[in-house]
C-alpha cells in the first residue's frame, strides 16, 4: 500500500508533460482545428520518438507493458494541453481491443503500426449492427477522428470486428463538431467485409476500462490546466484597483475547483491502480473515475470562461479548447448519470 | 394585485398580434425567425423604419417624441405578442430603450429634437460603449479619454462587446474628460457618429464561431460638443441612470425568445426520447418554474416603477436570467446528447440550442459578471460593507 | 395587471407582521415546543383580536372573504417568525375543505369555531382507508397539530369526512417531532364514526391549493427571516477584525439566499393571485411555490447555521427553530421533486 | 502505486481483525456499535486501557513511549479493522492523535515523561482548548489570558466546543501570555489539569438535543510551569504543527463510520423503496463515490507524509468530509421521508440518520468553517492573496 507515484511513474509524468507542454502547443492545436482534428506531426513524434506510445499494452501483445497508472499519466498529460491526437480511438480504445482480444496474428499485424503511428484506428459500437458471414451494415455517427482512420474496430457489444477504412461498404464522412480537437466522423458500413476478434468479451472488457480511465485522465489534466491557467490570470489581471485572485468569492471558487480536482486525481489513480492489480473493486472504480473526472472538468473549464471575464468567451483565447473537449468527454462513452446509475446498481441492485 | 388583463387590454392585445402576424406572414416573412443578433442587418433596419411607420416602434415614449404613452400593461403585451409572432429582435433595442430613456431623462430640449425622432423613426441605430479591455466589469475604470479643442471632443481610446456596433449610427460612450482623475470622477457621457475616420470597429469572434460584439477603436475620434449629455463630469450619474432603463419591459421581450428556447428544448426531449428521464423531467420542470418566475419577478419590477425605489426583485434580474439560462444550455445539451455535438453546417456554425449552449457562457460576464451582480445585491440590496478598491 | 399589494393587502401584511413579531416571541414559542407544540394564547388572540383568521374563506361558507393573496400574507408573517400555531392544519386544510365541500350545516356547525379558535381541527389522508357504512378504519402518523384537534377531516383522496377526536375507535397519539412547532400526532381510525361532507372534490381542491399556498407563504416568510437575521448578524460579529460581513464570500452567500428569497416572493403571490382569479396555469403555480419556496427556505435555514459559526448549531438560537420547520415543510404534502414531477407531466405528458 | 496490500499486512489485519472481534463479543459487547461521542464515557474509558493493556492504544507511536513503530499501512488496517468491528470511537481520540503525537515532537524529554505514558495507558484522558466565542475560526484571536505566579501561570477566560472536556482528565489551551499582543504573536501552548477549581465546565445543547461540545471557563486556573510545551510565545507554531496531525491516520476510522452510516442509508432505501427512486439512486450513487474518493485521498496524503509538503489532497481533506456528510445527511432524511421527523425517544433523542442530518450541521463548522478551508486552499494551495484583516 503506498498509493504515490514510483520514481519510474514520476519520470514518466514528467516526460510527458515537459512533451506536450512544449509541442501540444495553441498554435499548433488551432492548426489542425482548422484541418483534420490531428497534428500529425505531433503524432508521429510521441509515438516514435517519445515512446510512450505503447503503454498498457502487454509486452506479449507487442506493446510496451506498464500498466493503465503509466497510461492514465500519459493521457493527463496530453489532456492538460487539449492535445489533438487520436490517442483515445487509436490506443485507448482500438489498440486495447485488438491487443486483448485478437489472435496472435491479429495483434502481429496491427498493434506495432498502430503503436508506431503508422497506422490510425477509430472504434464505435452500434448495437443494432447487422453481421452475416463476415459482413457489417451499420454505423456510427459519433466515430472520434474516424476522418483519419485506416482502420475500424467496431463491436455489437456482443462481437468485434476489424474493417478496413478502404473496404468496399464503408462510407466515412467527417462531421463539423463542437470540439474540433477530437471531431467525430459518420461511419456506415454497408455489408462491408469485417474480420473477427477471436475473444470479444476481453477485448470489449479492455477497451472500456482503458477508454474510461484515458477519457478520466485526460479530463483531470484538462482540468488542473484550467486551474493553473486561471490561477496565473487571477494574479495578474487587475480589477477595481487589485488583482482579481484577491477577491474572496474568486479566491473560493479557485478553492471549489481544486476541491474537486483532488478528488477526480483520487478517481483517476484509483481506477487505474485497481484494473492493475486485478482489484475487485475495479469496476466501481472505472464508473466513478469517468463520471467524476469528466464532469469536475466540464465544471472547471466553465469556471475558467466565467472567471477569465469577456476575454474567456472569444475564440482566441484557449479557454473554449477546454469547454468543449470537456464538454466531449463528458458525454462519451456513457454520461456521468449512466455511469453512476451503474454504481447504484451495483450497491442497491438494478432498477425496477 | 391582479394579474390579469382588463377587456381593453385583450383588444389591445389583439390588435397587436394582428398587425405583427401579418407583417410576418407578409412583405417581413423573411426575417422571421431570425434569432442571431447578427442575422439580416439591412432587413432587419427596414423592419425598424416600418415599425416607426405604423406607431409602433416605441410605444412607451411619450407621444409627443414618437410614442403612444403606452401604459404598463399595453407595453407587457406588445413585447409578449411581438416576441410571439417570431419577430427577430430590434437592431435599434439600445436606441430605443436605453439612449432614447437617456436623452429623454438628461438631454437638452435641443438634444431631444435632433435625436429622439430619427431614434423614433429607427433611422439611427445606437449602440453603447462602456465596456473597456481591462474595465470590464468596472465602469469606473474607464480609461478612454476625451479633451475639448474649440467645439470638439476629441476622443482616444478603446470600448469592447460593443454588440452592433458594426451596423450603427451613433455610440454612446463613457469618457474621461479630467486628466488624471480616478474612479467614478471626472467621466463625461458623449454621444458620437460612428461613421467618421477616428472610429475603427473589429468584430470579436466569440466561442460559438459568431461575432455578435465588437471592439471599437478611438483614434481622434471628434464628437460634437453639443452631443454631451449632461454637464462635464456627470458621466457617472447618467450611465448609472441608464443601466436603470436595462431593467424595463423589454425584459418580457427577452423571455419570449427564453420561452421559444424552452419549447425547442420540450419538443426535442420529448421526439428523442429524453422526455422519459425522469432527472430530465425534473429538471425541465426546473427551467420551466424558473421562466415563470421571471416573468412575474418582471412583473413585479414594473408594477413598482412609480416607486423610484429599486427593490429585490430588480436587483437581482440579472443574475437570475442569467444563470437560469446558462443552465439551460446545460439542459439543451444534455437533452440533444452527443446530437447536440455535431452540426450540419460547413463552418462552425451551430442550431438554436447548441448555440444557446456556446453563446449563453456569456451571459453571466456581459452586462456585469455574476460575481458583480452579488456584489451589488449584497451592498445595495442587504446593506453589506463594500468591497475595498485596491491601489494596485 | 398591476403585480403589487393593493393599499388594503399593504396594512394587512403591516398588521399581521407587527402582531407576529411582537407576540410570538422567541420565549413564547420554546414554551410551547416544551408542551404541545401549541401557544394557544397567542392562537386565540390571532384568531380573535386580529381577525384574520377566516380570510381565504368567503363570506357566503361563514367566512371573512378576501382571498388566497391575503392568506398568503398572514402565512407570511406566521412563517418568518416560526410561529407555533395551528393555521395550516386547522384553517388552510380543514377550514377551507368544510367551507369548500360541506353542507350549509356543517359549514354553520365547524367554520365559525374553527375561525374563532374555540375548536381546532387537523386533516389527514390515507389512501387504504376502508370506509364502510360511515365507519372508517385507517389513519396517519403525521397529523400536524392532531395531538391537539377536536375534529379530524379526513380523506382517502376520493371521499372526505369529519371525525371527532372524542368519538369511538379514534386513538391519537403525540409523536417527537422534529420540528417541535408543528408537531405530528398519530391518529388511528378503527371502525370510528365519519360524516361525509357532499362535495369531496371541492373540498379535496381548495384544501390542497390553500395548503400549498400557505406552506409556500410560510416558508418565505420564514426564508427572508432567515436572511434578516443573518444580515443583522453580518454587521455586528466581528472575525479577523472586520464585522463578517465585510467577507465577500459572506456577502455572495447572502445575495444568493436572497435571489432565491425573491424568485420565491414572486411564485407565492403568483399562485395565490393565479388562484383567486381563476387562471389557467393556477396548477401549474401552486406546484411551483411550495417546491420552490419550501426548498429555498432549507436552503436559506440552513446558510443560516452555517454563517452564524458555532452558535448557529446550539439548541440556545433560535436558527433551528426554521432549520426544523423548513425541513418539515418540505416534506409534507408532498416532496419538491413530486411537485417538479407534476409539473413535468403538465409540459411532457405522464413519464412512461 | 500500489493499493495493495502484502501479505504479512493481511496476516496483521487478521490478528486486529480477531482481536477486535473477540473484545466486542466478549468482555466489551455492551459498548459495541455506540456512536454517539457522549455515550458510555466510563466503560468507554476501560476500553482505553483494555486497548494498552493488549499494546493497541498507540500502535503509530514508538515503542519506545507504548507504540509499536506501526507501517503506515499497519496504521490503515489497524483503523480500518477497529471501525469495521463496531468498536466506538475513542474518547482518548485528542490525547493519543494530538496531544501525544505534539509532545512527542515539541516536548521536552521530561514532558515525554510525564505525559506520554499516562495517555498510552488510556489513563490520561486529554481535550482541547483552541477555539474561543469571538475567536471561532481564528485562532489568532485568542483571548485567554496566562500569567507567569512564580511556578504556576494563572489563566483566565473561555474556551468553547470542547468536546469531552466534562470527562477529560488534562486539556491544552493556547492561551495569550503578552499583554497587549495581537494576531499570532504572544501566544503560548499550555497543559492544563482539568480537577482544579479554577476550571468550569459546561455542557453546550446543540440542535439535535444532545450536548457533545462544551464551554469551558478559566477564572485563575493554575498551570504548573512546566506544562508549558515550547517556549513562551510559541503557542502559535505548536497549534499550527499540531492541526496538521489531524490529518492522520485516524481520518480512516472516521470515513469507515461514514461507511456505516451509509450503509443503514442504503438499506434503508432497500427497505422502503427509495431505492427505486432514479433520483435517489443518483445520489447514493455520489456519496458512495464521495466516500470511496475520500478514502483513496486520505490514503494519497498518508503516503506522502515523508515528504513534508502539504499536498492538495491533504489541504482539501477537511472541507471535503464535512460538505460530504452535511449532504449525507440530507439525502438520509429524504430517503426516510417524513418518517424521519418523528422518534420514538421521548426526550427529544434522535436515532442514527436523523441524528446524523442534525449534527452534521456542525461539521462544516467546527474545526474551522467551510469559509476558512477555502480561504486556506486558495491562499497556502494556490497562492492567492491572503485576506486582509481589518481594524475594528
Amino acid at each position: 500500500m503506498e498509493f504515490a507515484f514510483t520514481d519510474e511513474q514520476q519520470m514518466i509524468a514528467e516526460t510527458a508533460r515537459a512533451f506536450f507542454a512544449e509541442h501540444a502547443t495553441s498554435e499548433r492545436t488551432r492548426r489542425a482545428m482548422a484541418g483534420e482534428g490531428i497534428d500529425l506531426a505531433l503524432w508521429r513524434a510521441f509515438c516514435r520518438e517519445l515512446a510512450l506510445s505503447g503503454i498498457g499494452i502487454p509486452e506479449s501483445a507487442e506493446g510496451a507493458g506498464l500498466g493503465l497508472v503509466e497510461l492514465a499519466i500519459v493521457a493527463e498529460a496530453a489532456g492538460a494541453q487539449v492535445a489533438a491526437l487520436p490517442m483515445l480511438g487509436s490506443l485507448a480504445l482500438a489498440g486495447q481491443a485488438i491487443a486483448a482480444g485478437g489472435s496472435e496474428a491479429q495483434r502481429t499485424q496491427w498493434v506495432p503500426p498502430l503503436i508506431a503511428g503508422d497506422r490510425i484506428a477509430g472504434y464505435f459500437h452500434d448495437d443494432r449492427m447487422l453481421a452475416s458471414g463476415g459482413r457489417l451494415t451499420g454505423g456510427s455517427r459519433f466515430v472520434a477522428h474516424g476522418a483519419i482512420a485506416d482502420l475500424f474496430v467496431v463491436t455489437d457489444m456482443r462481437q468485434m470486428w476489424m474493417v478496413r477504412a478502404d473496404a468496399p461498404g464503408v462510407t466515412v464522412t467527417a462531421q463539423t463538431s463542437m470540439d474540433q480537437t477530437r471531431p467525430f466522423a459518420h461511419v456506415m458500413l454497408e455489408n462491408a467485409p469485417g474480420e473477427i476478434l477471436p475473444d470479444p468479451g476481453a477485448a470489449l472488457g479492455a477497451a472500456q476500462r482503458a477508454a474510461f480511465i484515458v477519457v478520466a485522465a485526460e479530463a483531470l489534466g484538462g482540468a488542473q490546466a484550467c486551474l493553473d491557467r486561471t490561477v496565473a490570470y487571477a494574479k495578474e489581471r487587475i480589477q477595481f484597483g487589485r488583482p482579481i485572485g484577491s477577491f474572496q468569492a474568486y479566491k473560493h471558487r479557485l478553492a471549489d475547483m481544486m476541491i474537486e480536482i483532488e478528488q477526480a486525481r483520487s478517481a483517476v489513480y484509483w481506477a487505474a491502480c485497481a484494473v492493475d492489480e486485478g482489484a475487485g473493486e475495479a469496476d466501481m472504480a472505472v464508473h466513478a473515475a469517468k463520471s467524476f473526472a469528466a464532469d469536475t472538468f466540464f465544471r472547471c473549464a466553465g469556471d475558467m470562461i466565467q472567471l477569465h471575464g469577456g476575454i474567456g468567451f472569444t475564440w482566441e483565447h484557449d479557454a473554449h479548447l477546454f469547454f468543449k473537449r470537456a464538454r466531449s468527454l463528458q458525454t462519451m462513452l456513457g454520461s456521468g448519470n449512466w455511469h453512476r446509475e451503474k454504481i447504484a446498481a451495483m450497491i442497491l441492485g438494478e432498477a425496477a | 394585485m391582479k394579474l390579469g388583463f382588463s377587456p381593453e387590454d385583450e383588444l389591445f392585445r389583439q390588435e397587436c398580434a394582428d398587425w405583427l402576424g401579418g407583417q410576418m406572414a407578409g412583405e417581413f416573412r423573411d426575417i422571421r425567425g431570425v434569432t442571431k443578433l447578427t442575422g439580416s442587418p439591412e432587413r432587419r433596419k427596414e423592419w425598424e423604419q416600418q415599425l416607426a411607420a405604423h406607431g409602433w416602434s416605441c410605444i412607451g415614449w411619450p407621444s409627443q417624441w414618437g410614442g403612444r404613452d403606452a401604459t404598463l400593461a399595453q407595453q407587457v403585451i406588445f413585447a409578449e405578442e411581438y416576441a410571439r409572432a417570431g419577430v427577430p429582435g430590434r437592431v435599434n433595442h439600445i436606441g430605443i430603450e436605453l439612449a432614447g430613456p437617456t436623452i429623454l431623462t438628461f438631454g437638452t430640449r435641443e438634444q431631444k429634437q435632433r435625436f429622439l425622432p430619427g431614434i423614433a423613426a429607427g433611422k439611427t441605430i445606437f449602440c453603447q460603449g462602456f465596456s473597456e479591455p481591462n474595465a470590464g466589469s468596472d465602469l469606473a475604470s474607464v480609461r478612454t479619454k476625451a479633451r475639448l479643442e474649440g467645439d470638439q471632443w476629441i476622443v482616444n481610446g478603446q470600448k469592447i462587446w460593443t454588440s452592433l456596433a458594426h451596423i450603427s449610427d451613433w455610440i454612446f460612450v463613457v469618457t474621461r474628460t479630467e486628466e488624471g482623475s480616478q474612479g467614478p470622477r471626472g467621466l463625461t457621457f458623449l454621444m458620437m457618429p460612428i461613421d467618421q475616420p477616428g472610429i475603427d470597429i473589429r468584430g470579436i469572434r466569440q466561442i460559438n464561431g459568431d461575432a455578435e460584439f465588437n471592439e471599437t477603436f478611438f483614434t481622434d475620434a471628434r464628437c460634437p460638443a453639443d452631443s454631451l449629455i449632461g454637464a462635464v463630469g456627470d458621466g457617472w450619474r447618467i450611465a448609472m441612470g441608464l443601466l436603470a432603463f436595462e431593467r424595463g419591459v423589454s425584459t418580457l421581450g427577452q423571455q419570449m425568445g427564453f420561452r421559444n428556447e424552452l419549447d425547442e428544448i420540450i419538443a426535442a426531449a420529448r421526439s428523442n426520447g429524453a422526455a422519459r428521464d425522469p432527472l430530465i423531467r425534473q429538471r425541465l420542470a426546473k427551467a420551466e418554474i424558473g421562466l415563470r418566475l421571471m416573468r412575474y419577478g418582471a412583473l413585479r419590477m414594473l408594477s413598482q416603477t412609480d416607486h423610484a425605489r429599486i427593490d429585490g426583485a430588480a436587483l437581482t434580474y440579472k443574475i437570475q436570467w442569467a444563470s437560469w439560462r446558462r443552465n439551460l444550455g446545460e439542459l439543451a445539451m444534455d437533452v440533444l446528447g452527443q446530437e447536440g455535438e455535431i452540426s450540419d453546417h460547413r463552418d462552425y456554425e451551430w442550431d438554436t440550442l447548441p448555440n444557446l449552449f456556446l453563446f449563453s457562457r456569456s451571459d453571466t460576464i456581459y452586462g456585469g459578471t455574476n460575481q458583480i451582480q452579488r456584489n451589488l445585491i449584497a451592498e445595495r440590496g442587504l446593506g453589506m460593507p463594500r468591497e475595498p478598491r485596491g491601489s494596485v
